[in-house]
This record gives structure tokens, C-alpha cells and sequence, in this order.
């Protein structure tokens, strides 16, 4: 049993494993990825029964409402990203093995954002019609959407990691990261707004992709400082 | 010097210590909003736009000034507390929060008062600088309420730290955004916030009246932090000595 | 009096320079609270602890 | 000949307590550390600190002469974890969760029936995680210690939920994994005896 010879898996291969593994969960229960995709359309429902706006209303606000929408669908799904990993003691195994912890953090982001970012950014056309949008500006919330809810799950991966020993984490989880999430929140809904109004967004787009890189690769390293101490 | 800085360093020198830099940061804190305050209300020569409304200034910015700082404080106290593991920086950061709090909160309810015979409401979102206040104000919620949520000291310092030193990378950020979002909306409501194009006579009131809070955000942290110190310290010798001398042992 | 008279605004200046004044006094008196709660706190527990032994 | 695994006056509190203090060990090749006392006295705490999980209050443990914070990746290589929580997912059956350990680490997977074999998991192996009882759970978690390349071996409580069979076995695999030159260091409230040099450790 010498200890030299033995091969190290590689680094693609601990996070192409950690995200399969996630989807692999997911499929055997559809239930955590369905649930935050009927929230999305429900709360983006609420608003045109509850305000009954004009239809320029409706299209003019119709951004900004999809992106709280799907701000608040993406924290309801990030409260039990670590949660089960915790509980059965995955979390522990995970910690000790020798792949860097960073990069599993991003496995599990990245496997939260393909189970509730991506979803999301498919079904919002469905809602957008709803809300009389022309084609060409869906095409821009569908992008804002996409690019919003990558660092949406990379932050929210923080949040996650600092509240899930704590049992009562779910609220606590929102206060932390919706303040940090205005950024994203701000340039994608007005981003999607001022395409609707026919002026230049690439502003906008460009800030949201920058945004995104920057979460990338910041974010992976907090997360696994916070999971280091939560799972102490 | 370096031997002060390591002096300071050791929780019980810096309890000493501490206690007798608190009154003269007082002192030193008090006279300056004095002399800013009576400068800044009665001999600072009025604004065209605002005539004398605008001398709200003195306590709007310098509230302002506090609030960002206080997060810096924090930011840096969190980080030295988590790479060099030193429970008197945790502490530090832990006093700084509930300051930083409350002269955000301070900020905010100053800018609106301030704001109030211009936009003729009470809240303006095209702002940026109150709506930026107003972040950061959440930001200290979050920070404290996730320090709330766990019991034991250490880890709550720790986990506390990690959000610190995100919400400062994203501080920038979101100052940025609020600030692009608000220049879209319409940009004219920006509130004149004094600087270099001020006369003279406006302006040290001002640089007065941001000293005198910073030495007063000084005292009250330097109290904070010794509470904090002792509550982290509570199983050590010295804390042991300090609350039951030896002629009162149990 | 004229001096105290702050044109129109008066209101608006005199509360924010009062609000301050309260704020920084709550501040004072929250930090030394919180001290006299730890340090009674303490005694207790310390009492406790000797006792014990 | 300097030792392989060590601690080095470890402290440890939980609360106001403190739990251990001054507390040194030095294990070596085809040593145990055996780490009793009453439920609740710190055995996991400590388990988890030499692992490198929790920090110590003070002290530091060192893996191969090096403190194990600086050298995290070469410790956690040589390192493989069983605690109460057997740390495999519910809806995955042995195979899948085997499957992923052996991303995670260096496993020899060829072994992998062999192991199934020994520790007669045989039919186990399509079920999900969640169907199988305790006992079953803790000895696929014995399989994740047999395929673990792993040189050190921390086991907390390794004979809970196991019939006198189960408790046997785990002591002929620790008995093993010494003699061929490995390290084990298990903690429990129940005595045992495990033909190797043992060292102990009593917590209060």
C-alpha cells in the first residue's frame, strides 16, 4: 500500500462528476427543479392580474417584473443547494477529498444554474408573450436573463454555503444576497426596458457579462471559505 | 512603533489601553462638531438655490462619510480576523457593524430632509446616492443579521467575515450601478454635495464636522470592540482577574 | 432670535442637526449598556464556575 | 525517525468548556491511536480537528513533518473519513455513489468487487442508498475505506449499528490496513481490542 503510486483524479473529472451527480439527483427527484419554474410563472402572473395594467404598461414594466420574478425564483432554489449534501454527510467527503474545494463549489453552482438559471431563461419567452413583448426584445431578456442568473447562482452559492448549518437559513439567505444581487438586478431589468424604448442597451449587456466573470471567478473561492466554516 | 501596534494587538493591553484613548477621542470628536456645527450654521454664508437649507450638509455628508467607512473598517477587520485568525480583529469588525448601521441610517434620514424642498417627497429614487445609502443599509442588516444567527462566537466571526469581504467587493459595484441606473432616469436632481467648487468659508465647517465624526466613530468603536473583546475573552486569566479581584473571590 | 431663523428651512435644519444629536447619543448609551450587560454576565458566569471547583 | 501523523499540545473548547488540552500524540506506520471516553466528551470534535474539518483553539497536527493547514492537498490525499453520517446521497444506489468517491479521490475501482465481495453487499448494489438498513449503510462505508487509496484512516464510532459479525469484521479490516502499514485513528465508547501497537487517548 505505498502511498506514491496511486493516480489523483483529475480536476475536470471531480467537477464534471459533482454536476453530474447533481443532475443525476435532480432527475430522481423533479420536484426541486419544477417547483421554483411554477413561482417564476406564478409571481410573473400576479402582476398583470393584481396591477391590470394598460398593455404599453404591461410591455413597459414587463422586464423589470420578469427579472424580480426570476430573482426571487432563483433564492428559493438556493436554499437547499447545500442542504442535503450537509444532513447526510456528502458535505464532510467532499470537504476531504483532495480535489480543491473552489472548483466543487463551482460544480455545485454550475449544476444549480443548468437545474434553475436555465430553465428559467427558457420558460421567460412563454411569459414575456403574455406580456405583449415584441420578438426582438425577448431575444435581449432572454440574454440579460441568462448572463443575470449565472451570477445570480454564483452568489447565491455563497449564500448558500454561509447559512446551511443554520436552521433558519431560508430568510437569512435572502437578506444576505439580494443586496448583493442589485447590481444584476438593476442592469438587466433596465437593460431589457431600454430595448424596449429602442435605445442603445449594450451598456447593459456588456456590464452583465463583466459581472459575470468577475463572480466566476471571486465567488468559487468565498464559497468554499464559507462551507469550510458552516460545516465545522 | 511596531512594538505599539503589537501591544495593542494582545486583548488585555488593548483593554488597557483602549480605556484611556476613548475620552480624549471624545473630546477631541466633540469640539470638533462644535466648532464645525457653529461654523457650518451661523457663519457659513448661505447657498444661492437652498440659501440656508443647504447646511444640512454638515451633517448629511459627514453621516455619509462614517457609513462607508465604517464598512471599510469591517471589510479589513474581517479579513485580517480570517488570514492572520485574530480574535481581536473579529472584534473590531463586530463593533464596527451596528456604527456603520446606524450613521448609514443617519445618511439616509438627513438626505431625505435634505432632499424633501427640492423633490417636494420625501424619498427620490433617481439619487443615486441615497439609493446607494439604502443598499449599504441592507448590506448591515445581512451582515448582522447572519452574525444573529449563530451562536457560537468563533464561527459567527468567521462566516461574518466572508460576507464582509464580499459586500465590499461589491460595494463599488453597486455604487456603480445605482449611479448609471439613476444617470439614465434623468439626471438633474443630483444634489449638490460641496467639494472643491465651495467657498472656503463652507468648506472647513465641513472638513470639521467629518473629522469630529470620524473621532467620534473612533471612540464609540474603540467601546464596542473592548465589549467585544471581553465577551470573546471571557475564559482567559485576565478578564478572570479583572472582574473578581483577588480580595473579592467567591 | 433672527439668528436662529433659518429662512425657510429652518425645520428641515434644525431636525436633521436633532436626529443627529439623538443618534450619536443612542450610540453611547447602547455601547455602554451592552458593556455593563457582558461584564454582569460574566461576574454570574465566573461566579458560577468558581463555585463549581 | 520522525513520526508520520502528530499532534501538538491540541486545545479545543465548545462553548465555555473546554473540552481537551495539552493533548499530544505521535502515531506511526501500522500504529493506532484509539481514542475513548463518554459520549459527548470531544472524541468526534477531536477526529474532526485532525482531519483538518475544525480548527483547534490552539496546537496544530502535522501529516509527513508538515504542519497539515500548509500541506492540505498531499494530507487530504492520504486521508479517508467515516463519521456517523455515512456521507453517501439517498437516491443513488452503491454503485453511483462509489462512482463519484472514486472522481473525488484516488480509488482503485478494479477492487471494487472484490470489496463488494468481502463485505457481502453483493445484492445491495442496484438498490438506492436510502432502502438499505444501518448496518448496510455503514459497511458500504467500509467500501469507501477498502477502495480509498488511503493511508490514514479516521473512523468515528466504526462499530456503531453493527451486529457482533459487523464489529468483527471491522477489526480484521483495521487489523489489515495496519499491518499493511497503514495508520487508523478511531474513537469510541465501547472498548476494543485490535492486535496492532496502540496508543490511547482518554477524553473526560
Amino acid at each position: 500500500m505505498s502511498g506514491q503510486d496511486r493516480q489523483l483524479p483529475g480536476l475536470m473529472e471531480g467537477f464534471i462528476a459533482i454536476v453530474r451527480r447533481d443532475l443525476l439527483l435532480a432527475w430522481k427527484r423533479p420536484g426541486d427543479v419544477l417547483n421554483p419554474l411554477f413561482f417564476f410563472a406564478m409571481v410573473a402572473s400576479l402582476f398583470p392580474l393584481a396591477a391590470a395594467p394598460s398593455p404599453e404598461q404591461l410591455m413597459l414594466n414587463g422586464p423589470g417584473v420578469v427579472w424580480v420574478a426570476a430573482l426571487l425564483a432563483t433564492l428559493l432554489s438556493l436554499n437547499s443547494l447545500f442542504l442535503s449534501d450537509f444532513e447526510d454527510g456528502s458535505l464532510d467527503q467532499i470537504i476531504l477529498s483532495p480535489q480543491p474545494l473552489p472548483l466543487l463549489g463551482l460544480g455545485k453552482a454550475a449544476a444549480h444554474w443548468l437545474l434553475s438559471g436555465l430553465p428559467l431563461v427558457l420558460v421567460s419567452p412563454l411569459i414575456a408573450v403574455s406580456y405583449r413583448m415584441p420578438a426582438d426584445i425577448v431575444g435581449v431578456m432572454m440574454l440579460t436573463l441568462a448572463l443575470g442568473t449565472v451570477s445570480l447562482s454564483l452568489l447565491g452559492a455563497i449564500g448558500a454555503a454561509l447559512t446551511v448549518g443554520l436552521n433558519r437559513g431560508n430568510a437569512l439567505l435572502s437578506l444576505l444576497i439580494m443586496p448583493l444581487a442589485m447590481p444584476v438586478l438593476i442592469f438587466g431589468a433596465r437593460t431589457v426596458s431600454l430595448a424596449a424604448t429602442g435605445d442603445p442597451y449594450a451598456a447593459g449587456i456588456y456590464f452583465l457579462a463583466a459581472y459575470c466573470m468577475l463572480a466566476l471567478t471571486l465567488a468559487p473561492f468565498a464559497t468554499a471559505a464559507a462551507l469550510k466554516i458552516s460545516n465545522e | 512603533m511596531w512594538s505599539f501596534l503589537h501591544k495593542l494587538a494582545s486583548p488585555p493591553h488593548f483593554y488597557g489601553i483602549s480605556a484611556r484613548m476613548i475620552p480624549w477621542f471624545y473630546a477631541a470628536g466633540l469640539l470638533a462638531v462644535a466648532y464645525g456645527s457653529v461654523a457650518g450654521l451661523f457663519y457659513a454664508p448661505a447657498d444661492e438655490e437652498m440659501n440656508d437649507g443647504f447646511r444640512i450638509i454638515y451633517v448629511h455628508v459627514p453621516a455619509a462619510f462614517i457609513s462607508m467607512s465604517a464598512y471599510m473598517v469591517m471589510a479589513i477587520g474581517a479579513g485580517i480576523g480570517l488570514i492572520w485568525r485574530m480574535k481581536l480583529a473579529h472584534a473590531v469588525a463586530a463593533g464596527a457593524a451596528p456604527l456603520g448601521a446606524w450613521f448609514t441610517f443617519l445618511a439616509l434620514i438627513t438626505g431625505s430632509i435634505w432632499g424633501r424642498p427640492m423633490w417636494g417627497t420625501w424619498w427620490e429614487w433617481g439619487d443615486p446616492r441615497l439609493t446607494s445609502e439604502l443598499l449599504l443599509l441592507f448590506l448591515y442588516f445581512g451582515y448582522m443579521a447572519l452574525r444573529a444567527a449563530i451562536d457560537d462566537t468563533a464561527k459567527a466571526d468567521k462566516a461574518s467575515a466572508v460576507l464582509a469581504l464580499v459586500g465590499a467587493v461589491n460595494i463599488p459595484i453597486i455604487h456603480f450601478s445605482v449611479e448609471w441606473w439613476t444617470s439614465l432616469h434623468q439626471g438633474s436632481t443630483l444634489l449638490k454635495s460641496g467639494g472643491p467648487a465651495m467657498h472656503p468659508d463652507m468648506l472647513y465647517p465641513l472638513l470639521a464636522m467629518i473629522l469630529g465624526f470620524a473621532l467620534l466613530f473612533a471612540a464609540l468603536l474603540l467601546a464596542r470592540v473592548r465589549t467585544e473583546v471581553l465577551h470573546r475573552e471571557r475564559r482567559t486569566r485576565w478578564v478572570r482577574d479583572l472582574i473578581m479581584p483577588a480580595g473579592e473571590a467567591a | 432670535m433672527e439668528i436662529f431663523m433659518m429662512g425657510k428651512y429652518s425645520a428641515h435644519v434644525w431636525s436633521s442637526f436633532g436626529i443627529t444629536a439623538v443618534v450619536l447619543i443612542i450610540c453611547v448609551l447602547q455601547a455602554r449598556r451592552r458593556h455593563r450587560i457582558v461584564l454582569s454576565d460574566l461576574r454570574v458566569r465566573i461566579k458560577a464556575m468558581e463555585s463549581e471547583q | 525517525m520522525t513520526e508520520l501523523l502528530s499532534g501538538n499540545d491540541l486545545c479545543l473548547l465548545r462553548g465555555d468548556r473546554c473540552l481537551f488540552q495539552r493533548l499530544n500524540f505521535a502515531l506511526n506506520c501500522g500504529e493506532l491511536l484509539f481514542v475513548e471516553g463518554v459520549n459527548g466528551s470531544g472524541k468526534t470534535s477531536l477526529l474532526r480537528g485532525i482531519a483538518g474539518l475544525l480548527d483547534f483553539e490552539s496546537g496544530y497536527i502535522t501529516w509527513d513533518g508538515q504542519k497539515i493547514l500548509d500541506a492540505y492537498q498531499g494530507f487530504r490525499s492520504d486521508l479517508v473519513w467515516l463519521s456517523h453520517r455515512v456521507g453517501f446521497k439517498g437516491e443513488l444506489n452503491l454503485l453511483e455513489n462509489l462512482q463519484f468517491e472514486s472522481a473525488l479521490r484516488s480509488c482503485s475501482m478494479e477492487k471494487t468487487a472484490a470489496v463488494i465481495e468481502r463485505l457481502s453487499l453483493a445484492p445491495l448494489t442496484s438498490l438506492p442508498f436510502r432502502y438499505l438498513s444501518a448496518g448496510q449503510q455503514r459497511r458500504v462505508a467500509l467500501a469507501r475505506m477498502l477502495l480509498a487509496n488511503a493511508r490514514l484512516w479516521i473512523m468515528d464510532e466504526p462499530f456503531t449499528y453493527l451486529d457482533k459479525a459487523g464489529q468483527a469484521l471491522v477489526a480484521e479490516l483495521i487489523s489489515e490496513h495496519l499491518a499493511g502499514g497503514g495508520l487508523c485513528v478511531a474513537a469510541s465508547h465501547q472498548a476494543v481490542d485490535i492486535a496492532a501497537p496502540t496508543q490511547r487517548v482518554t477524553l473526560q
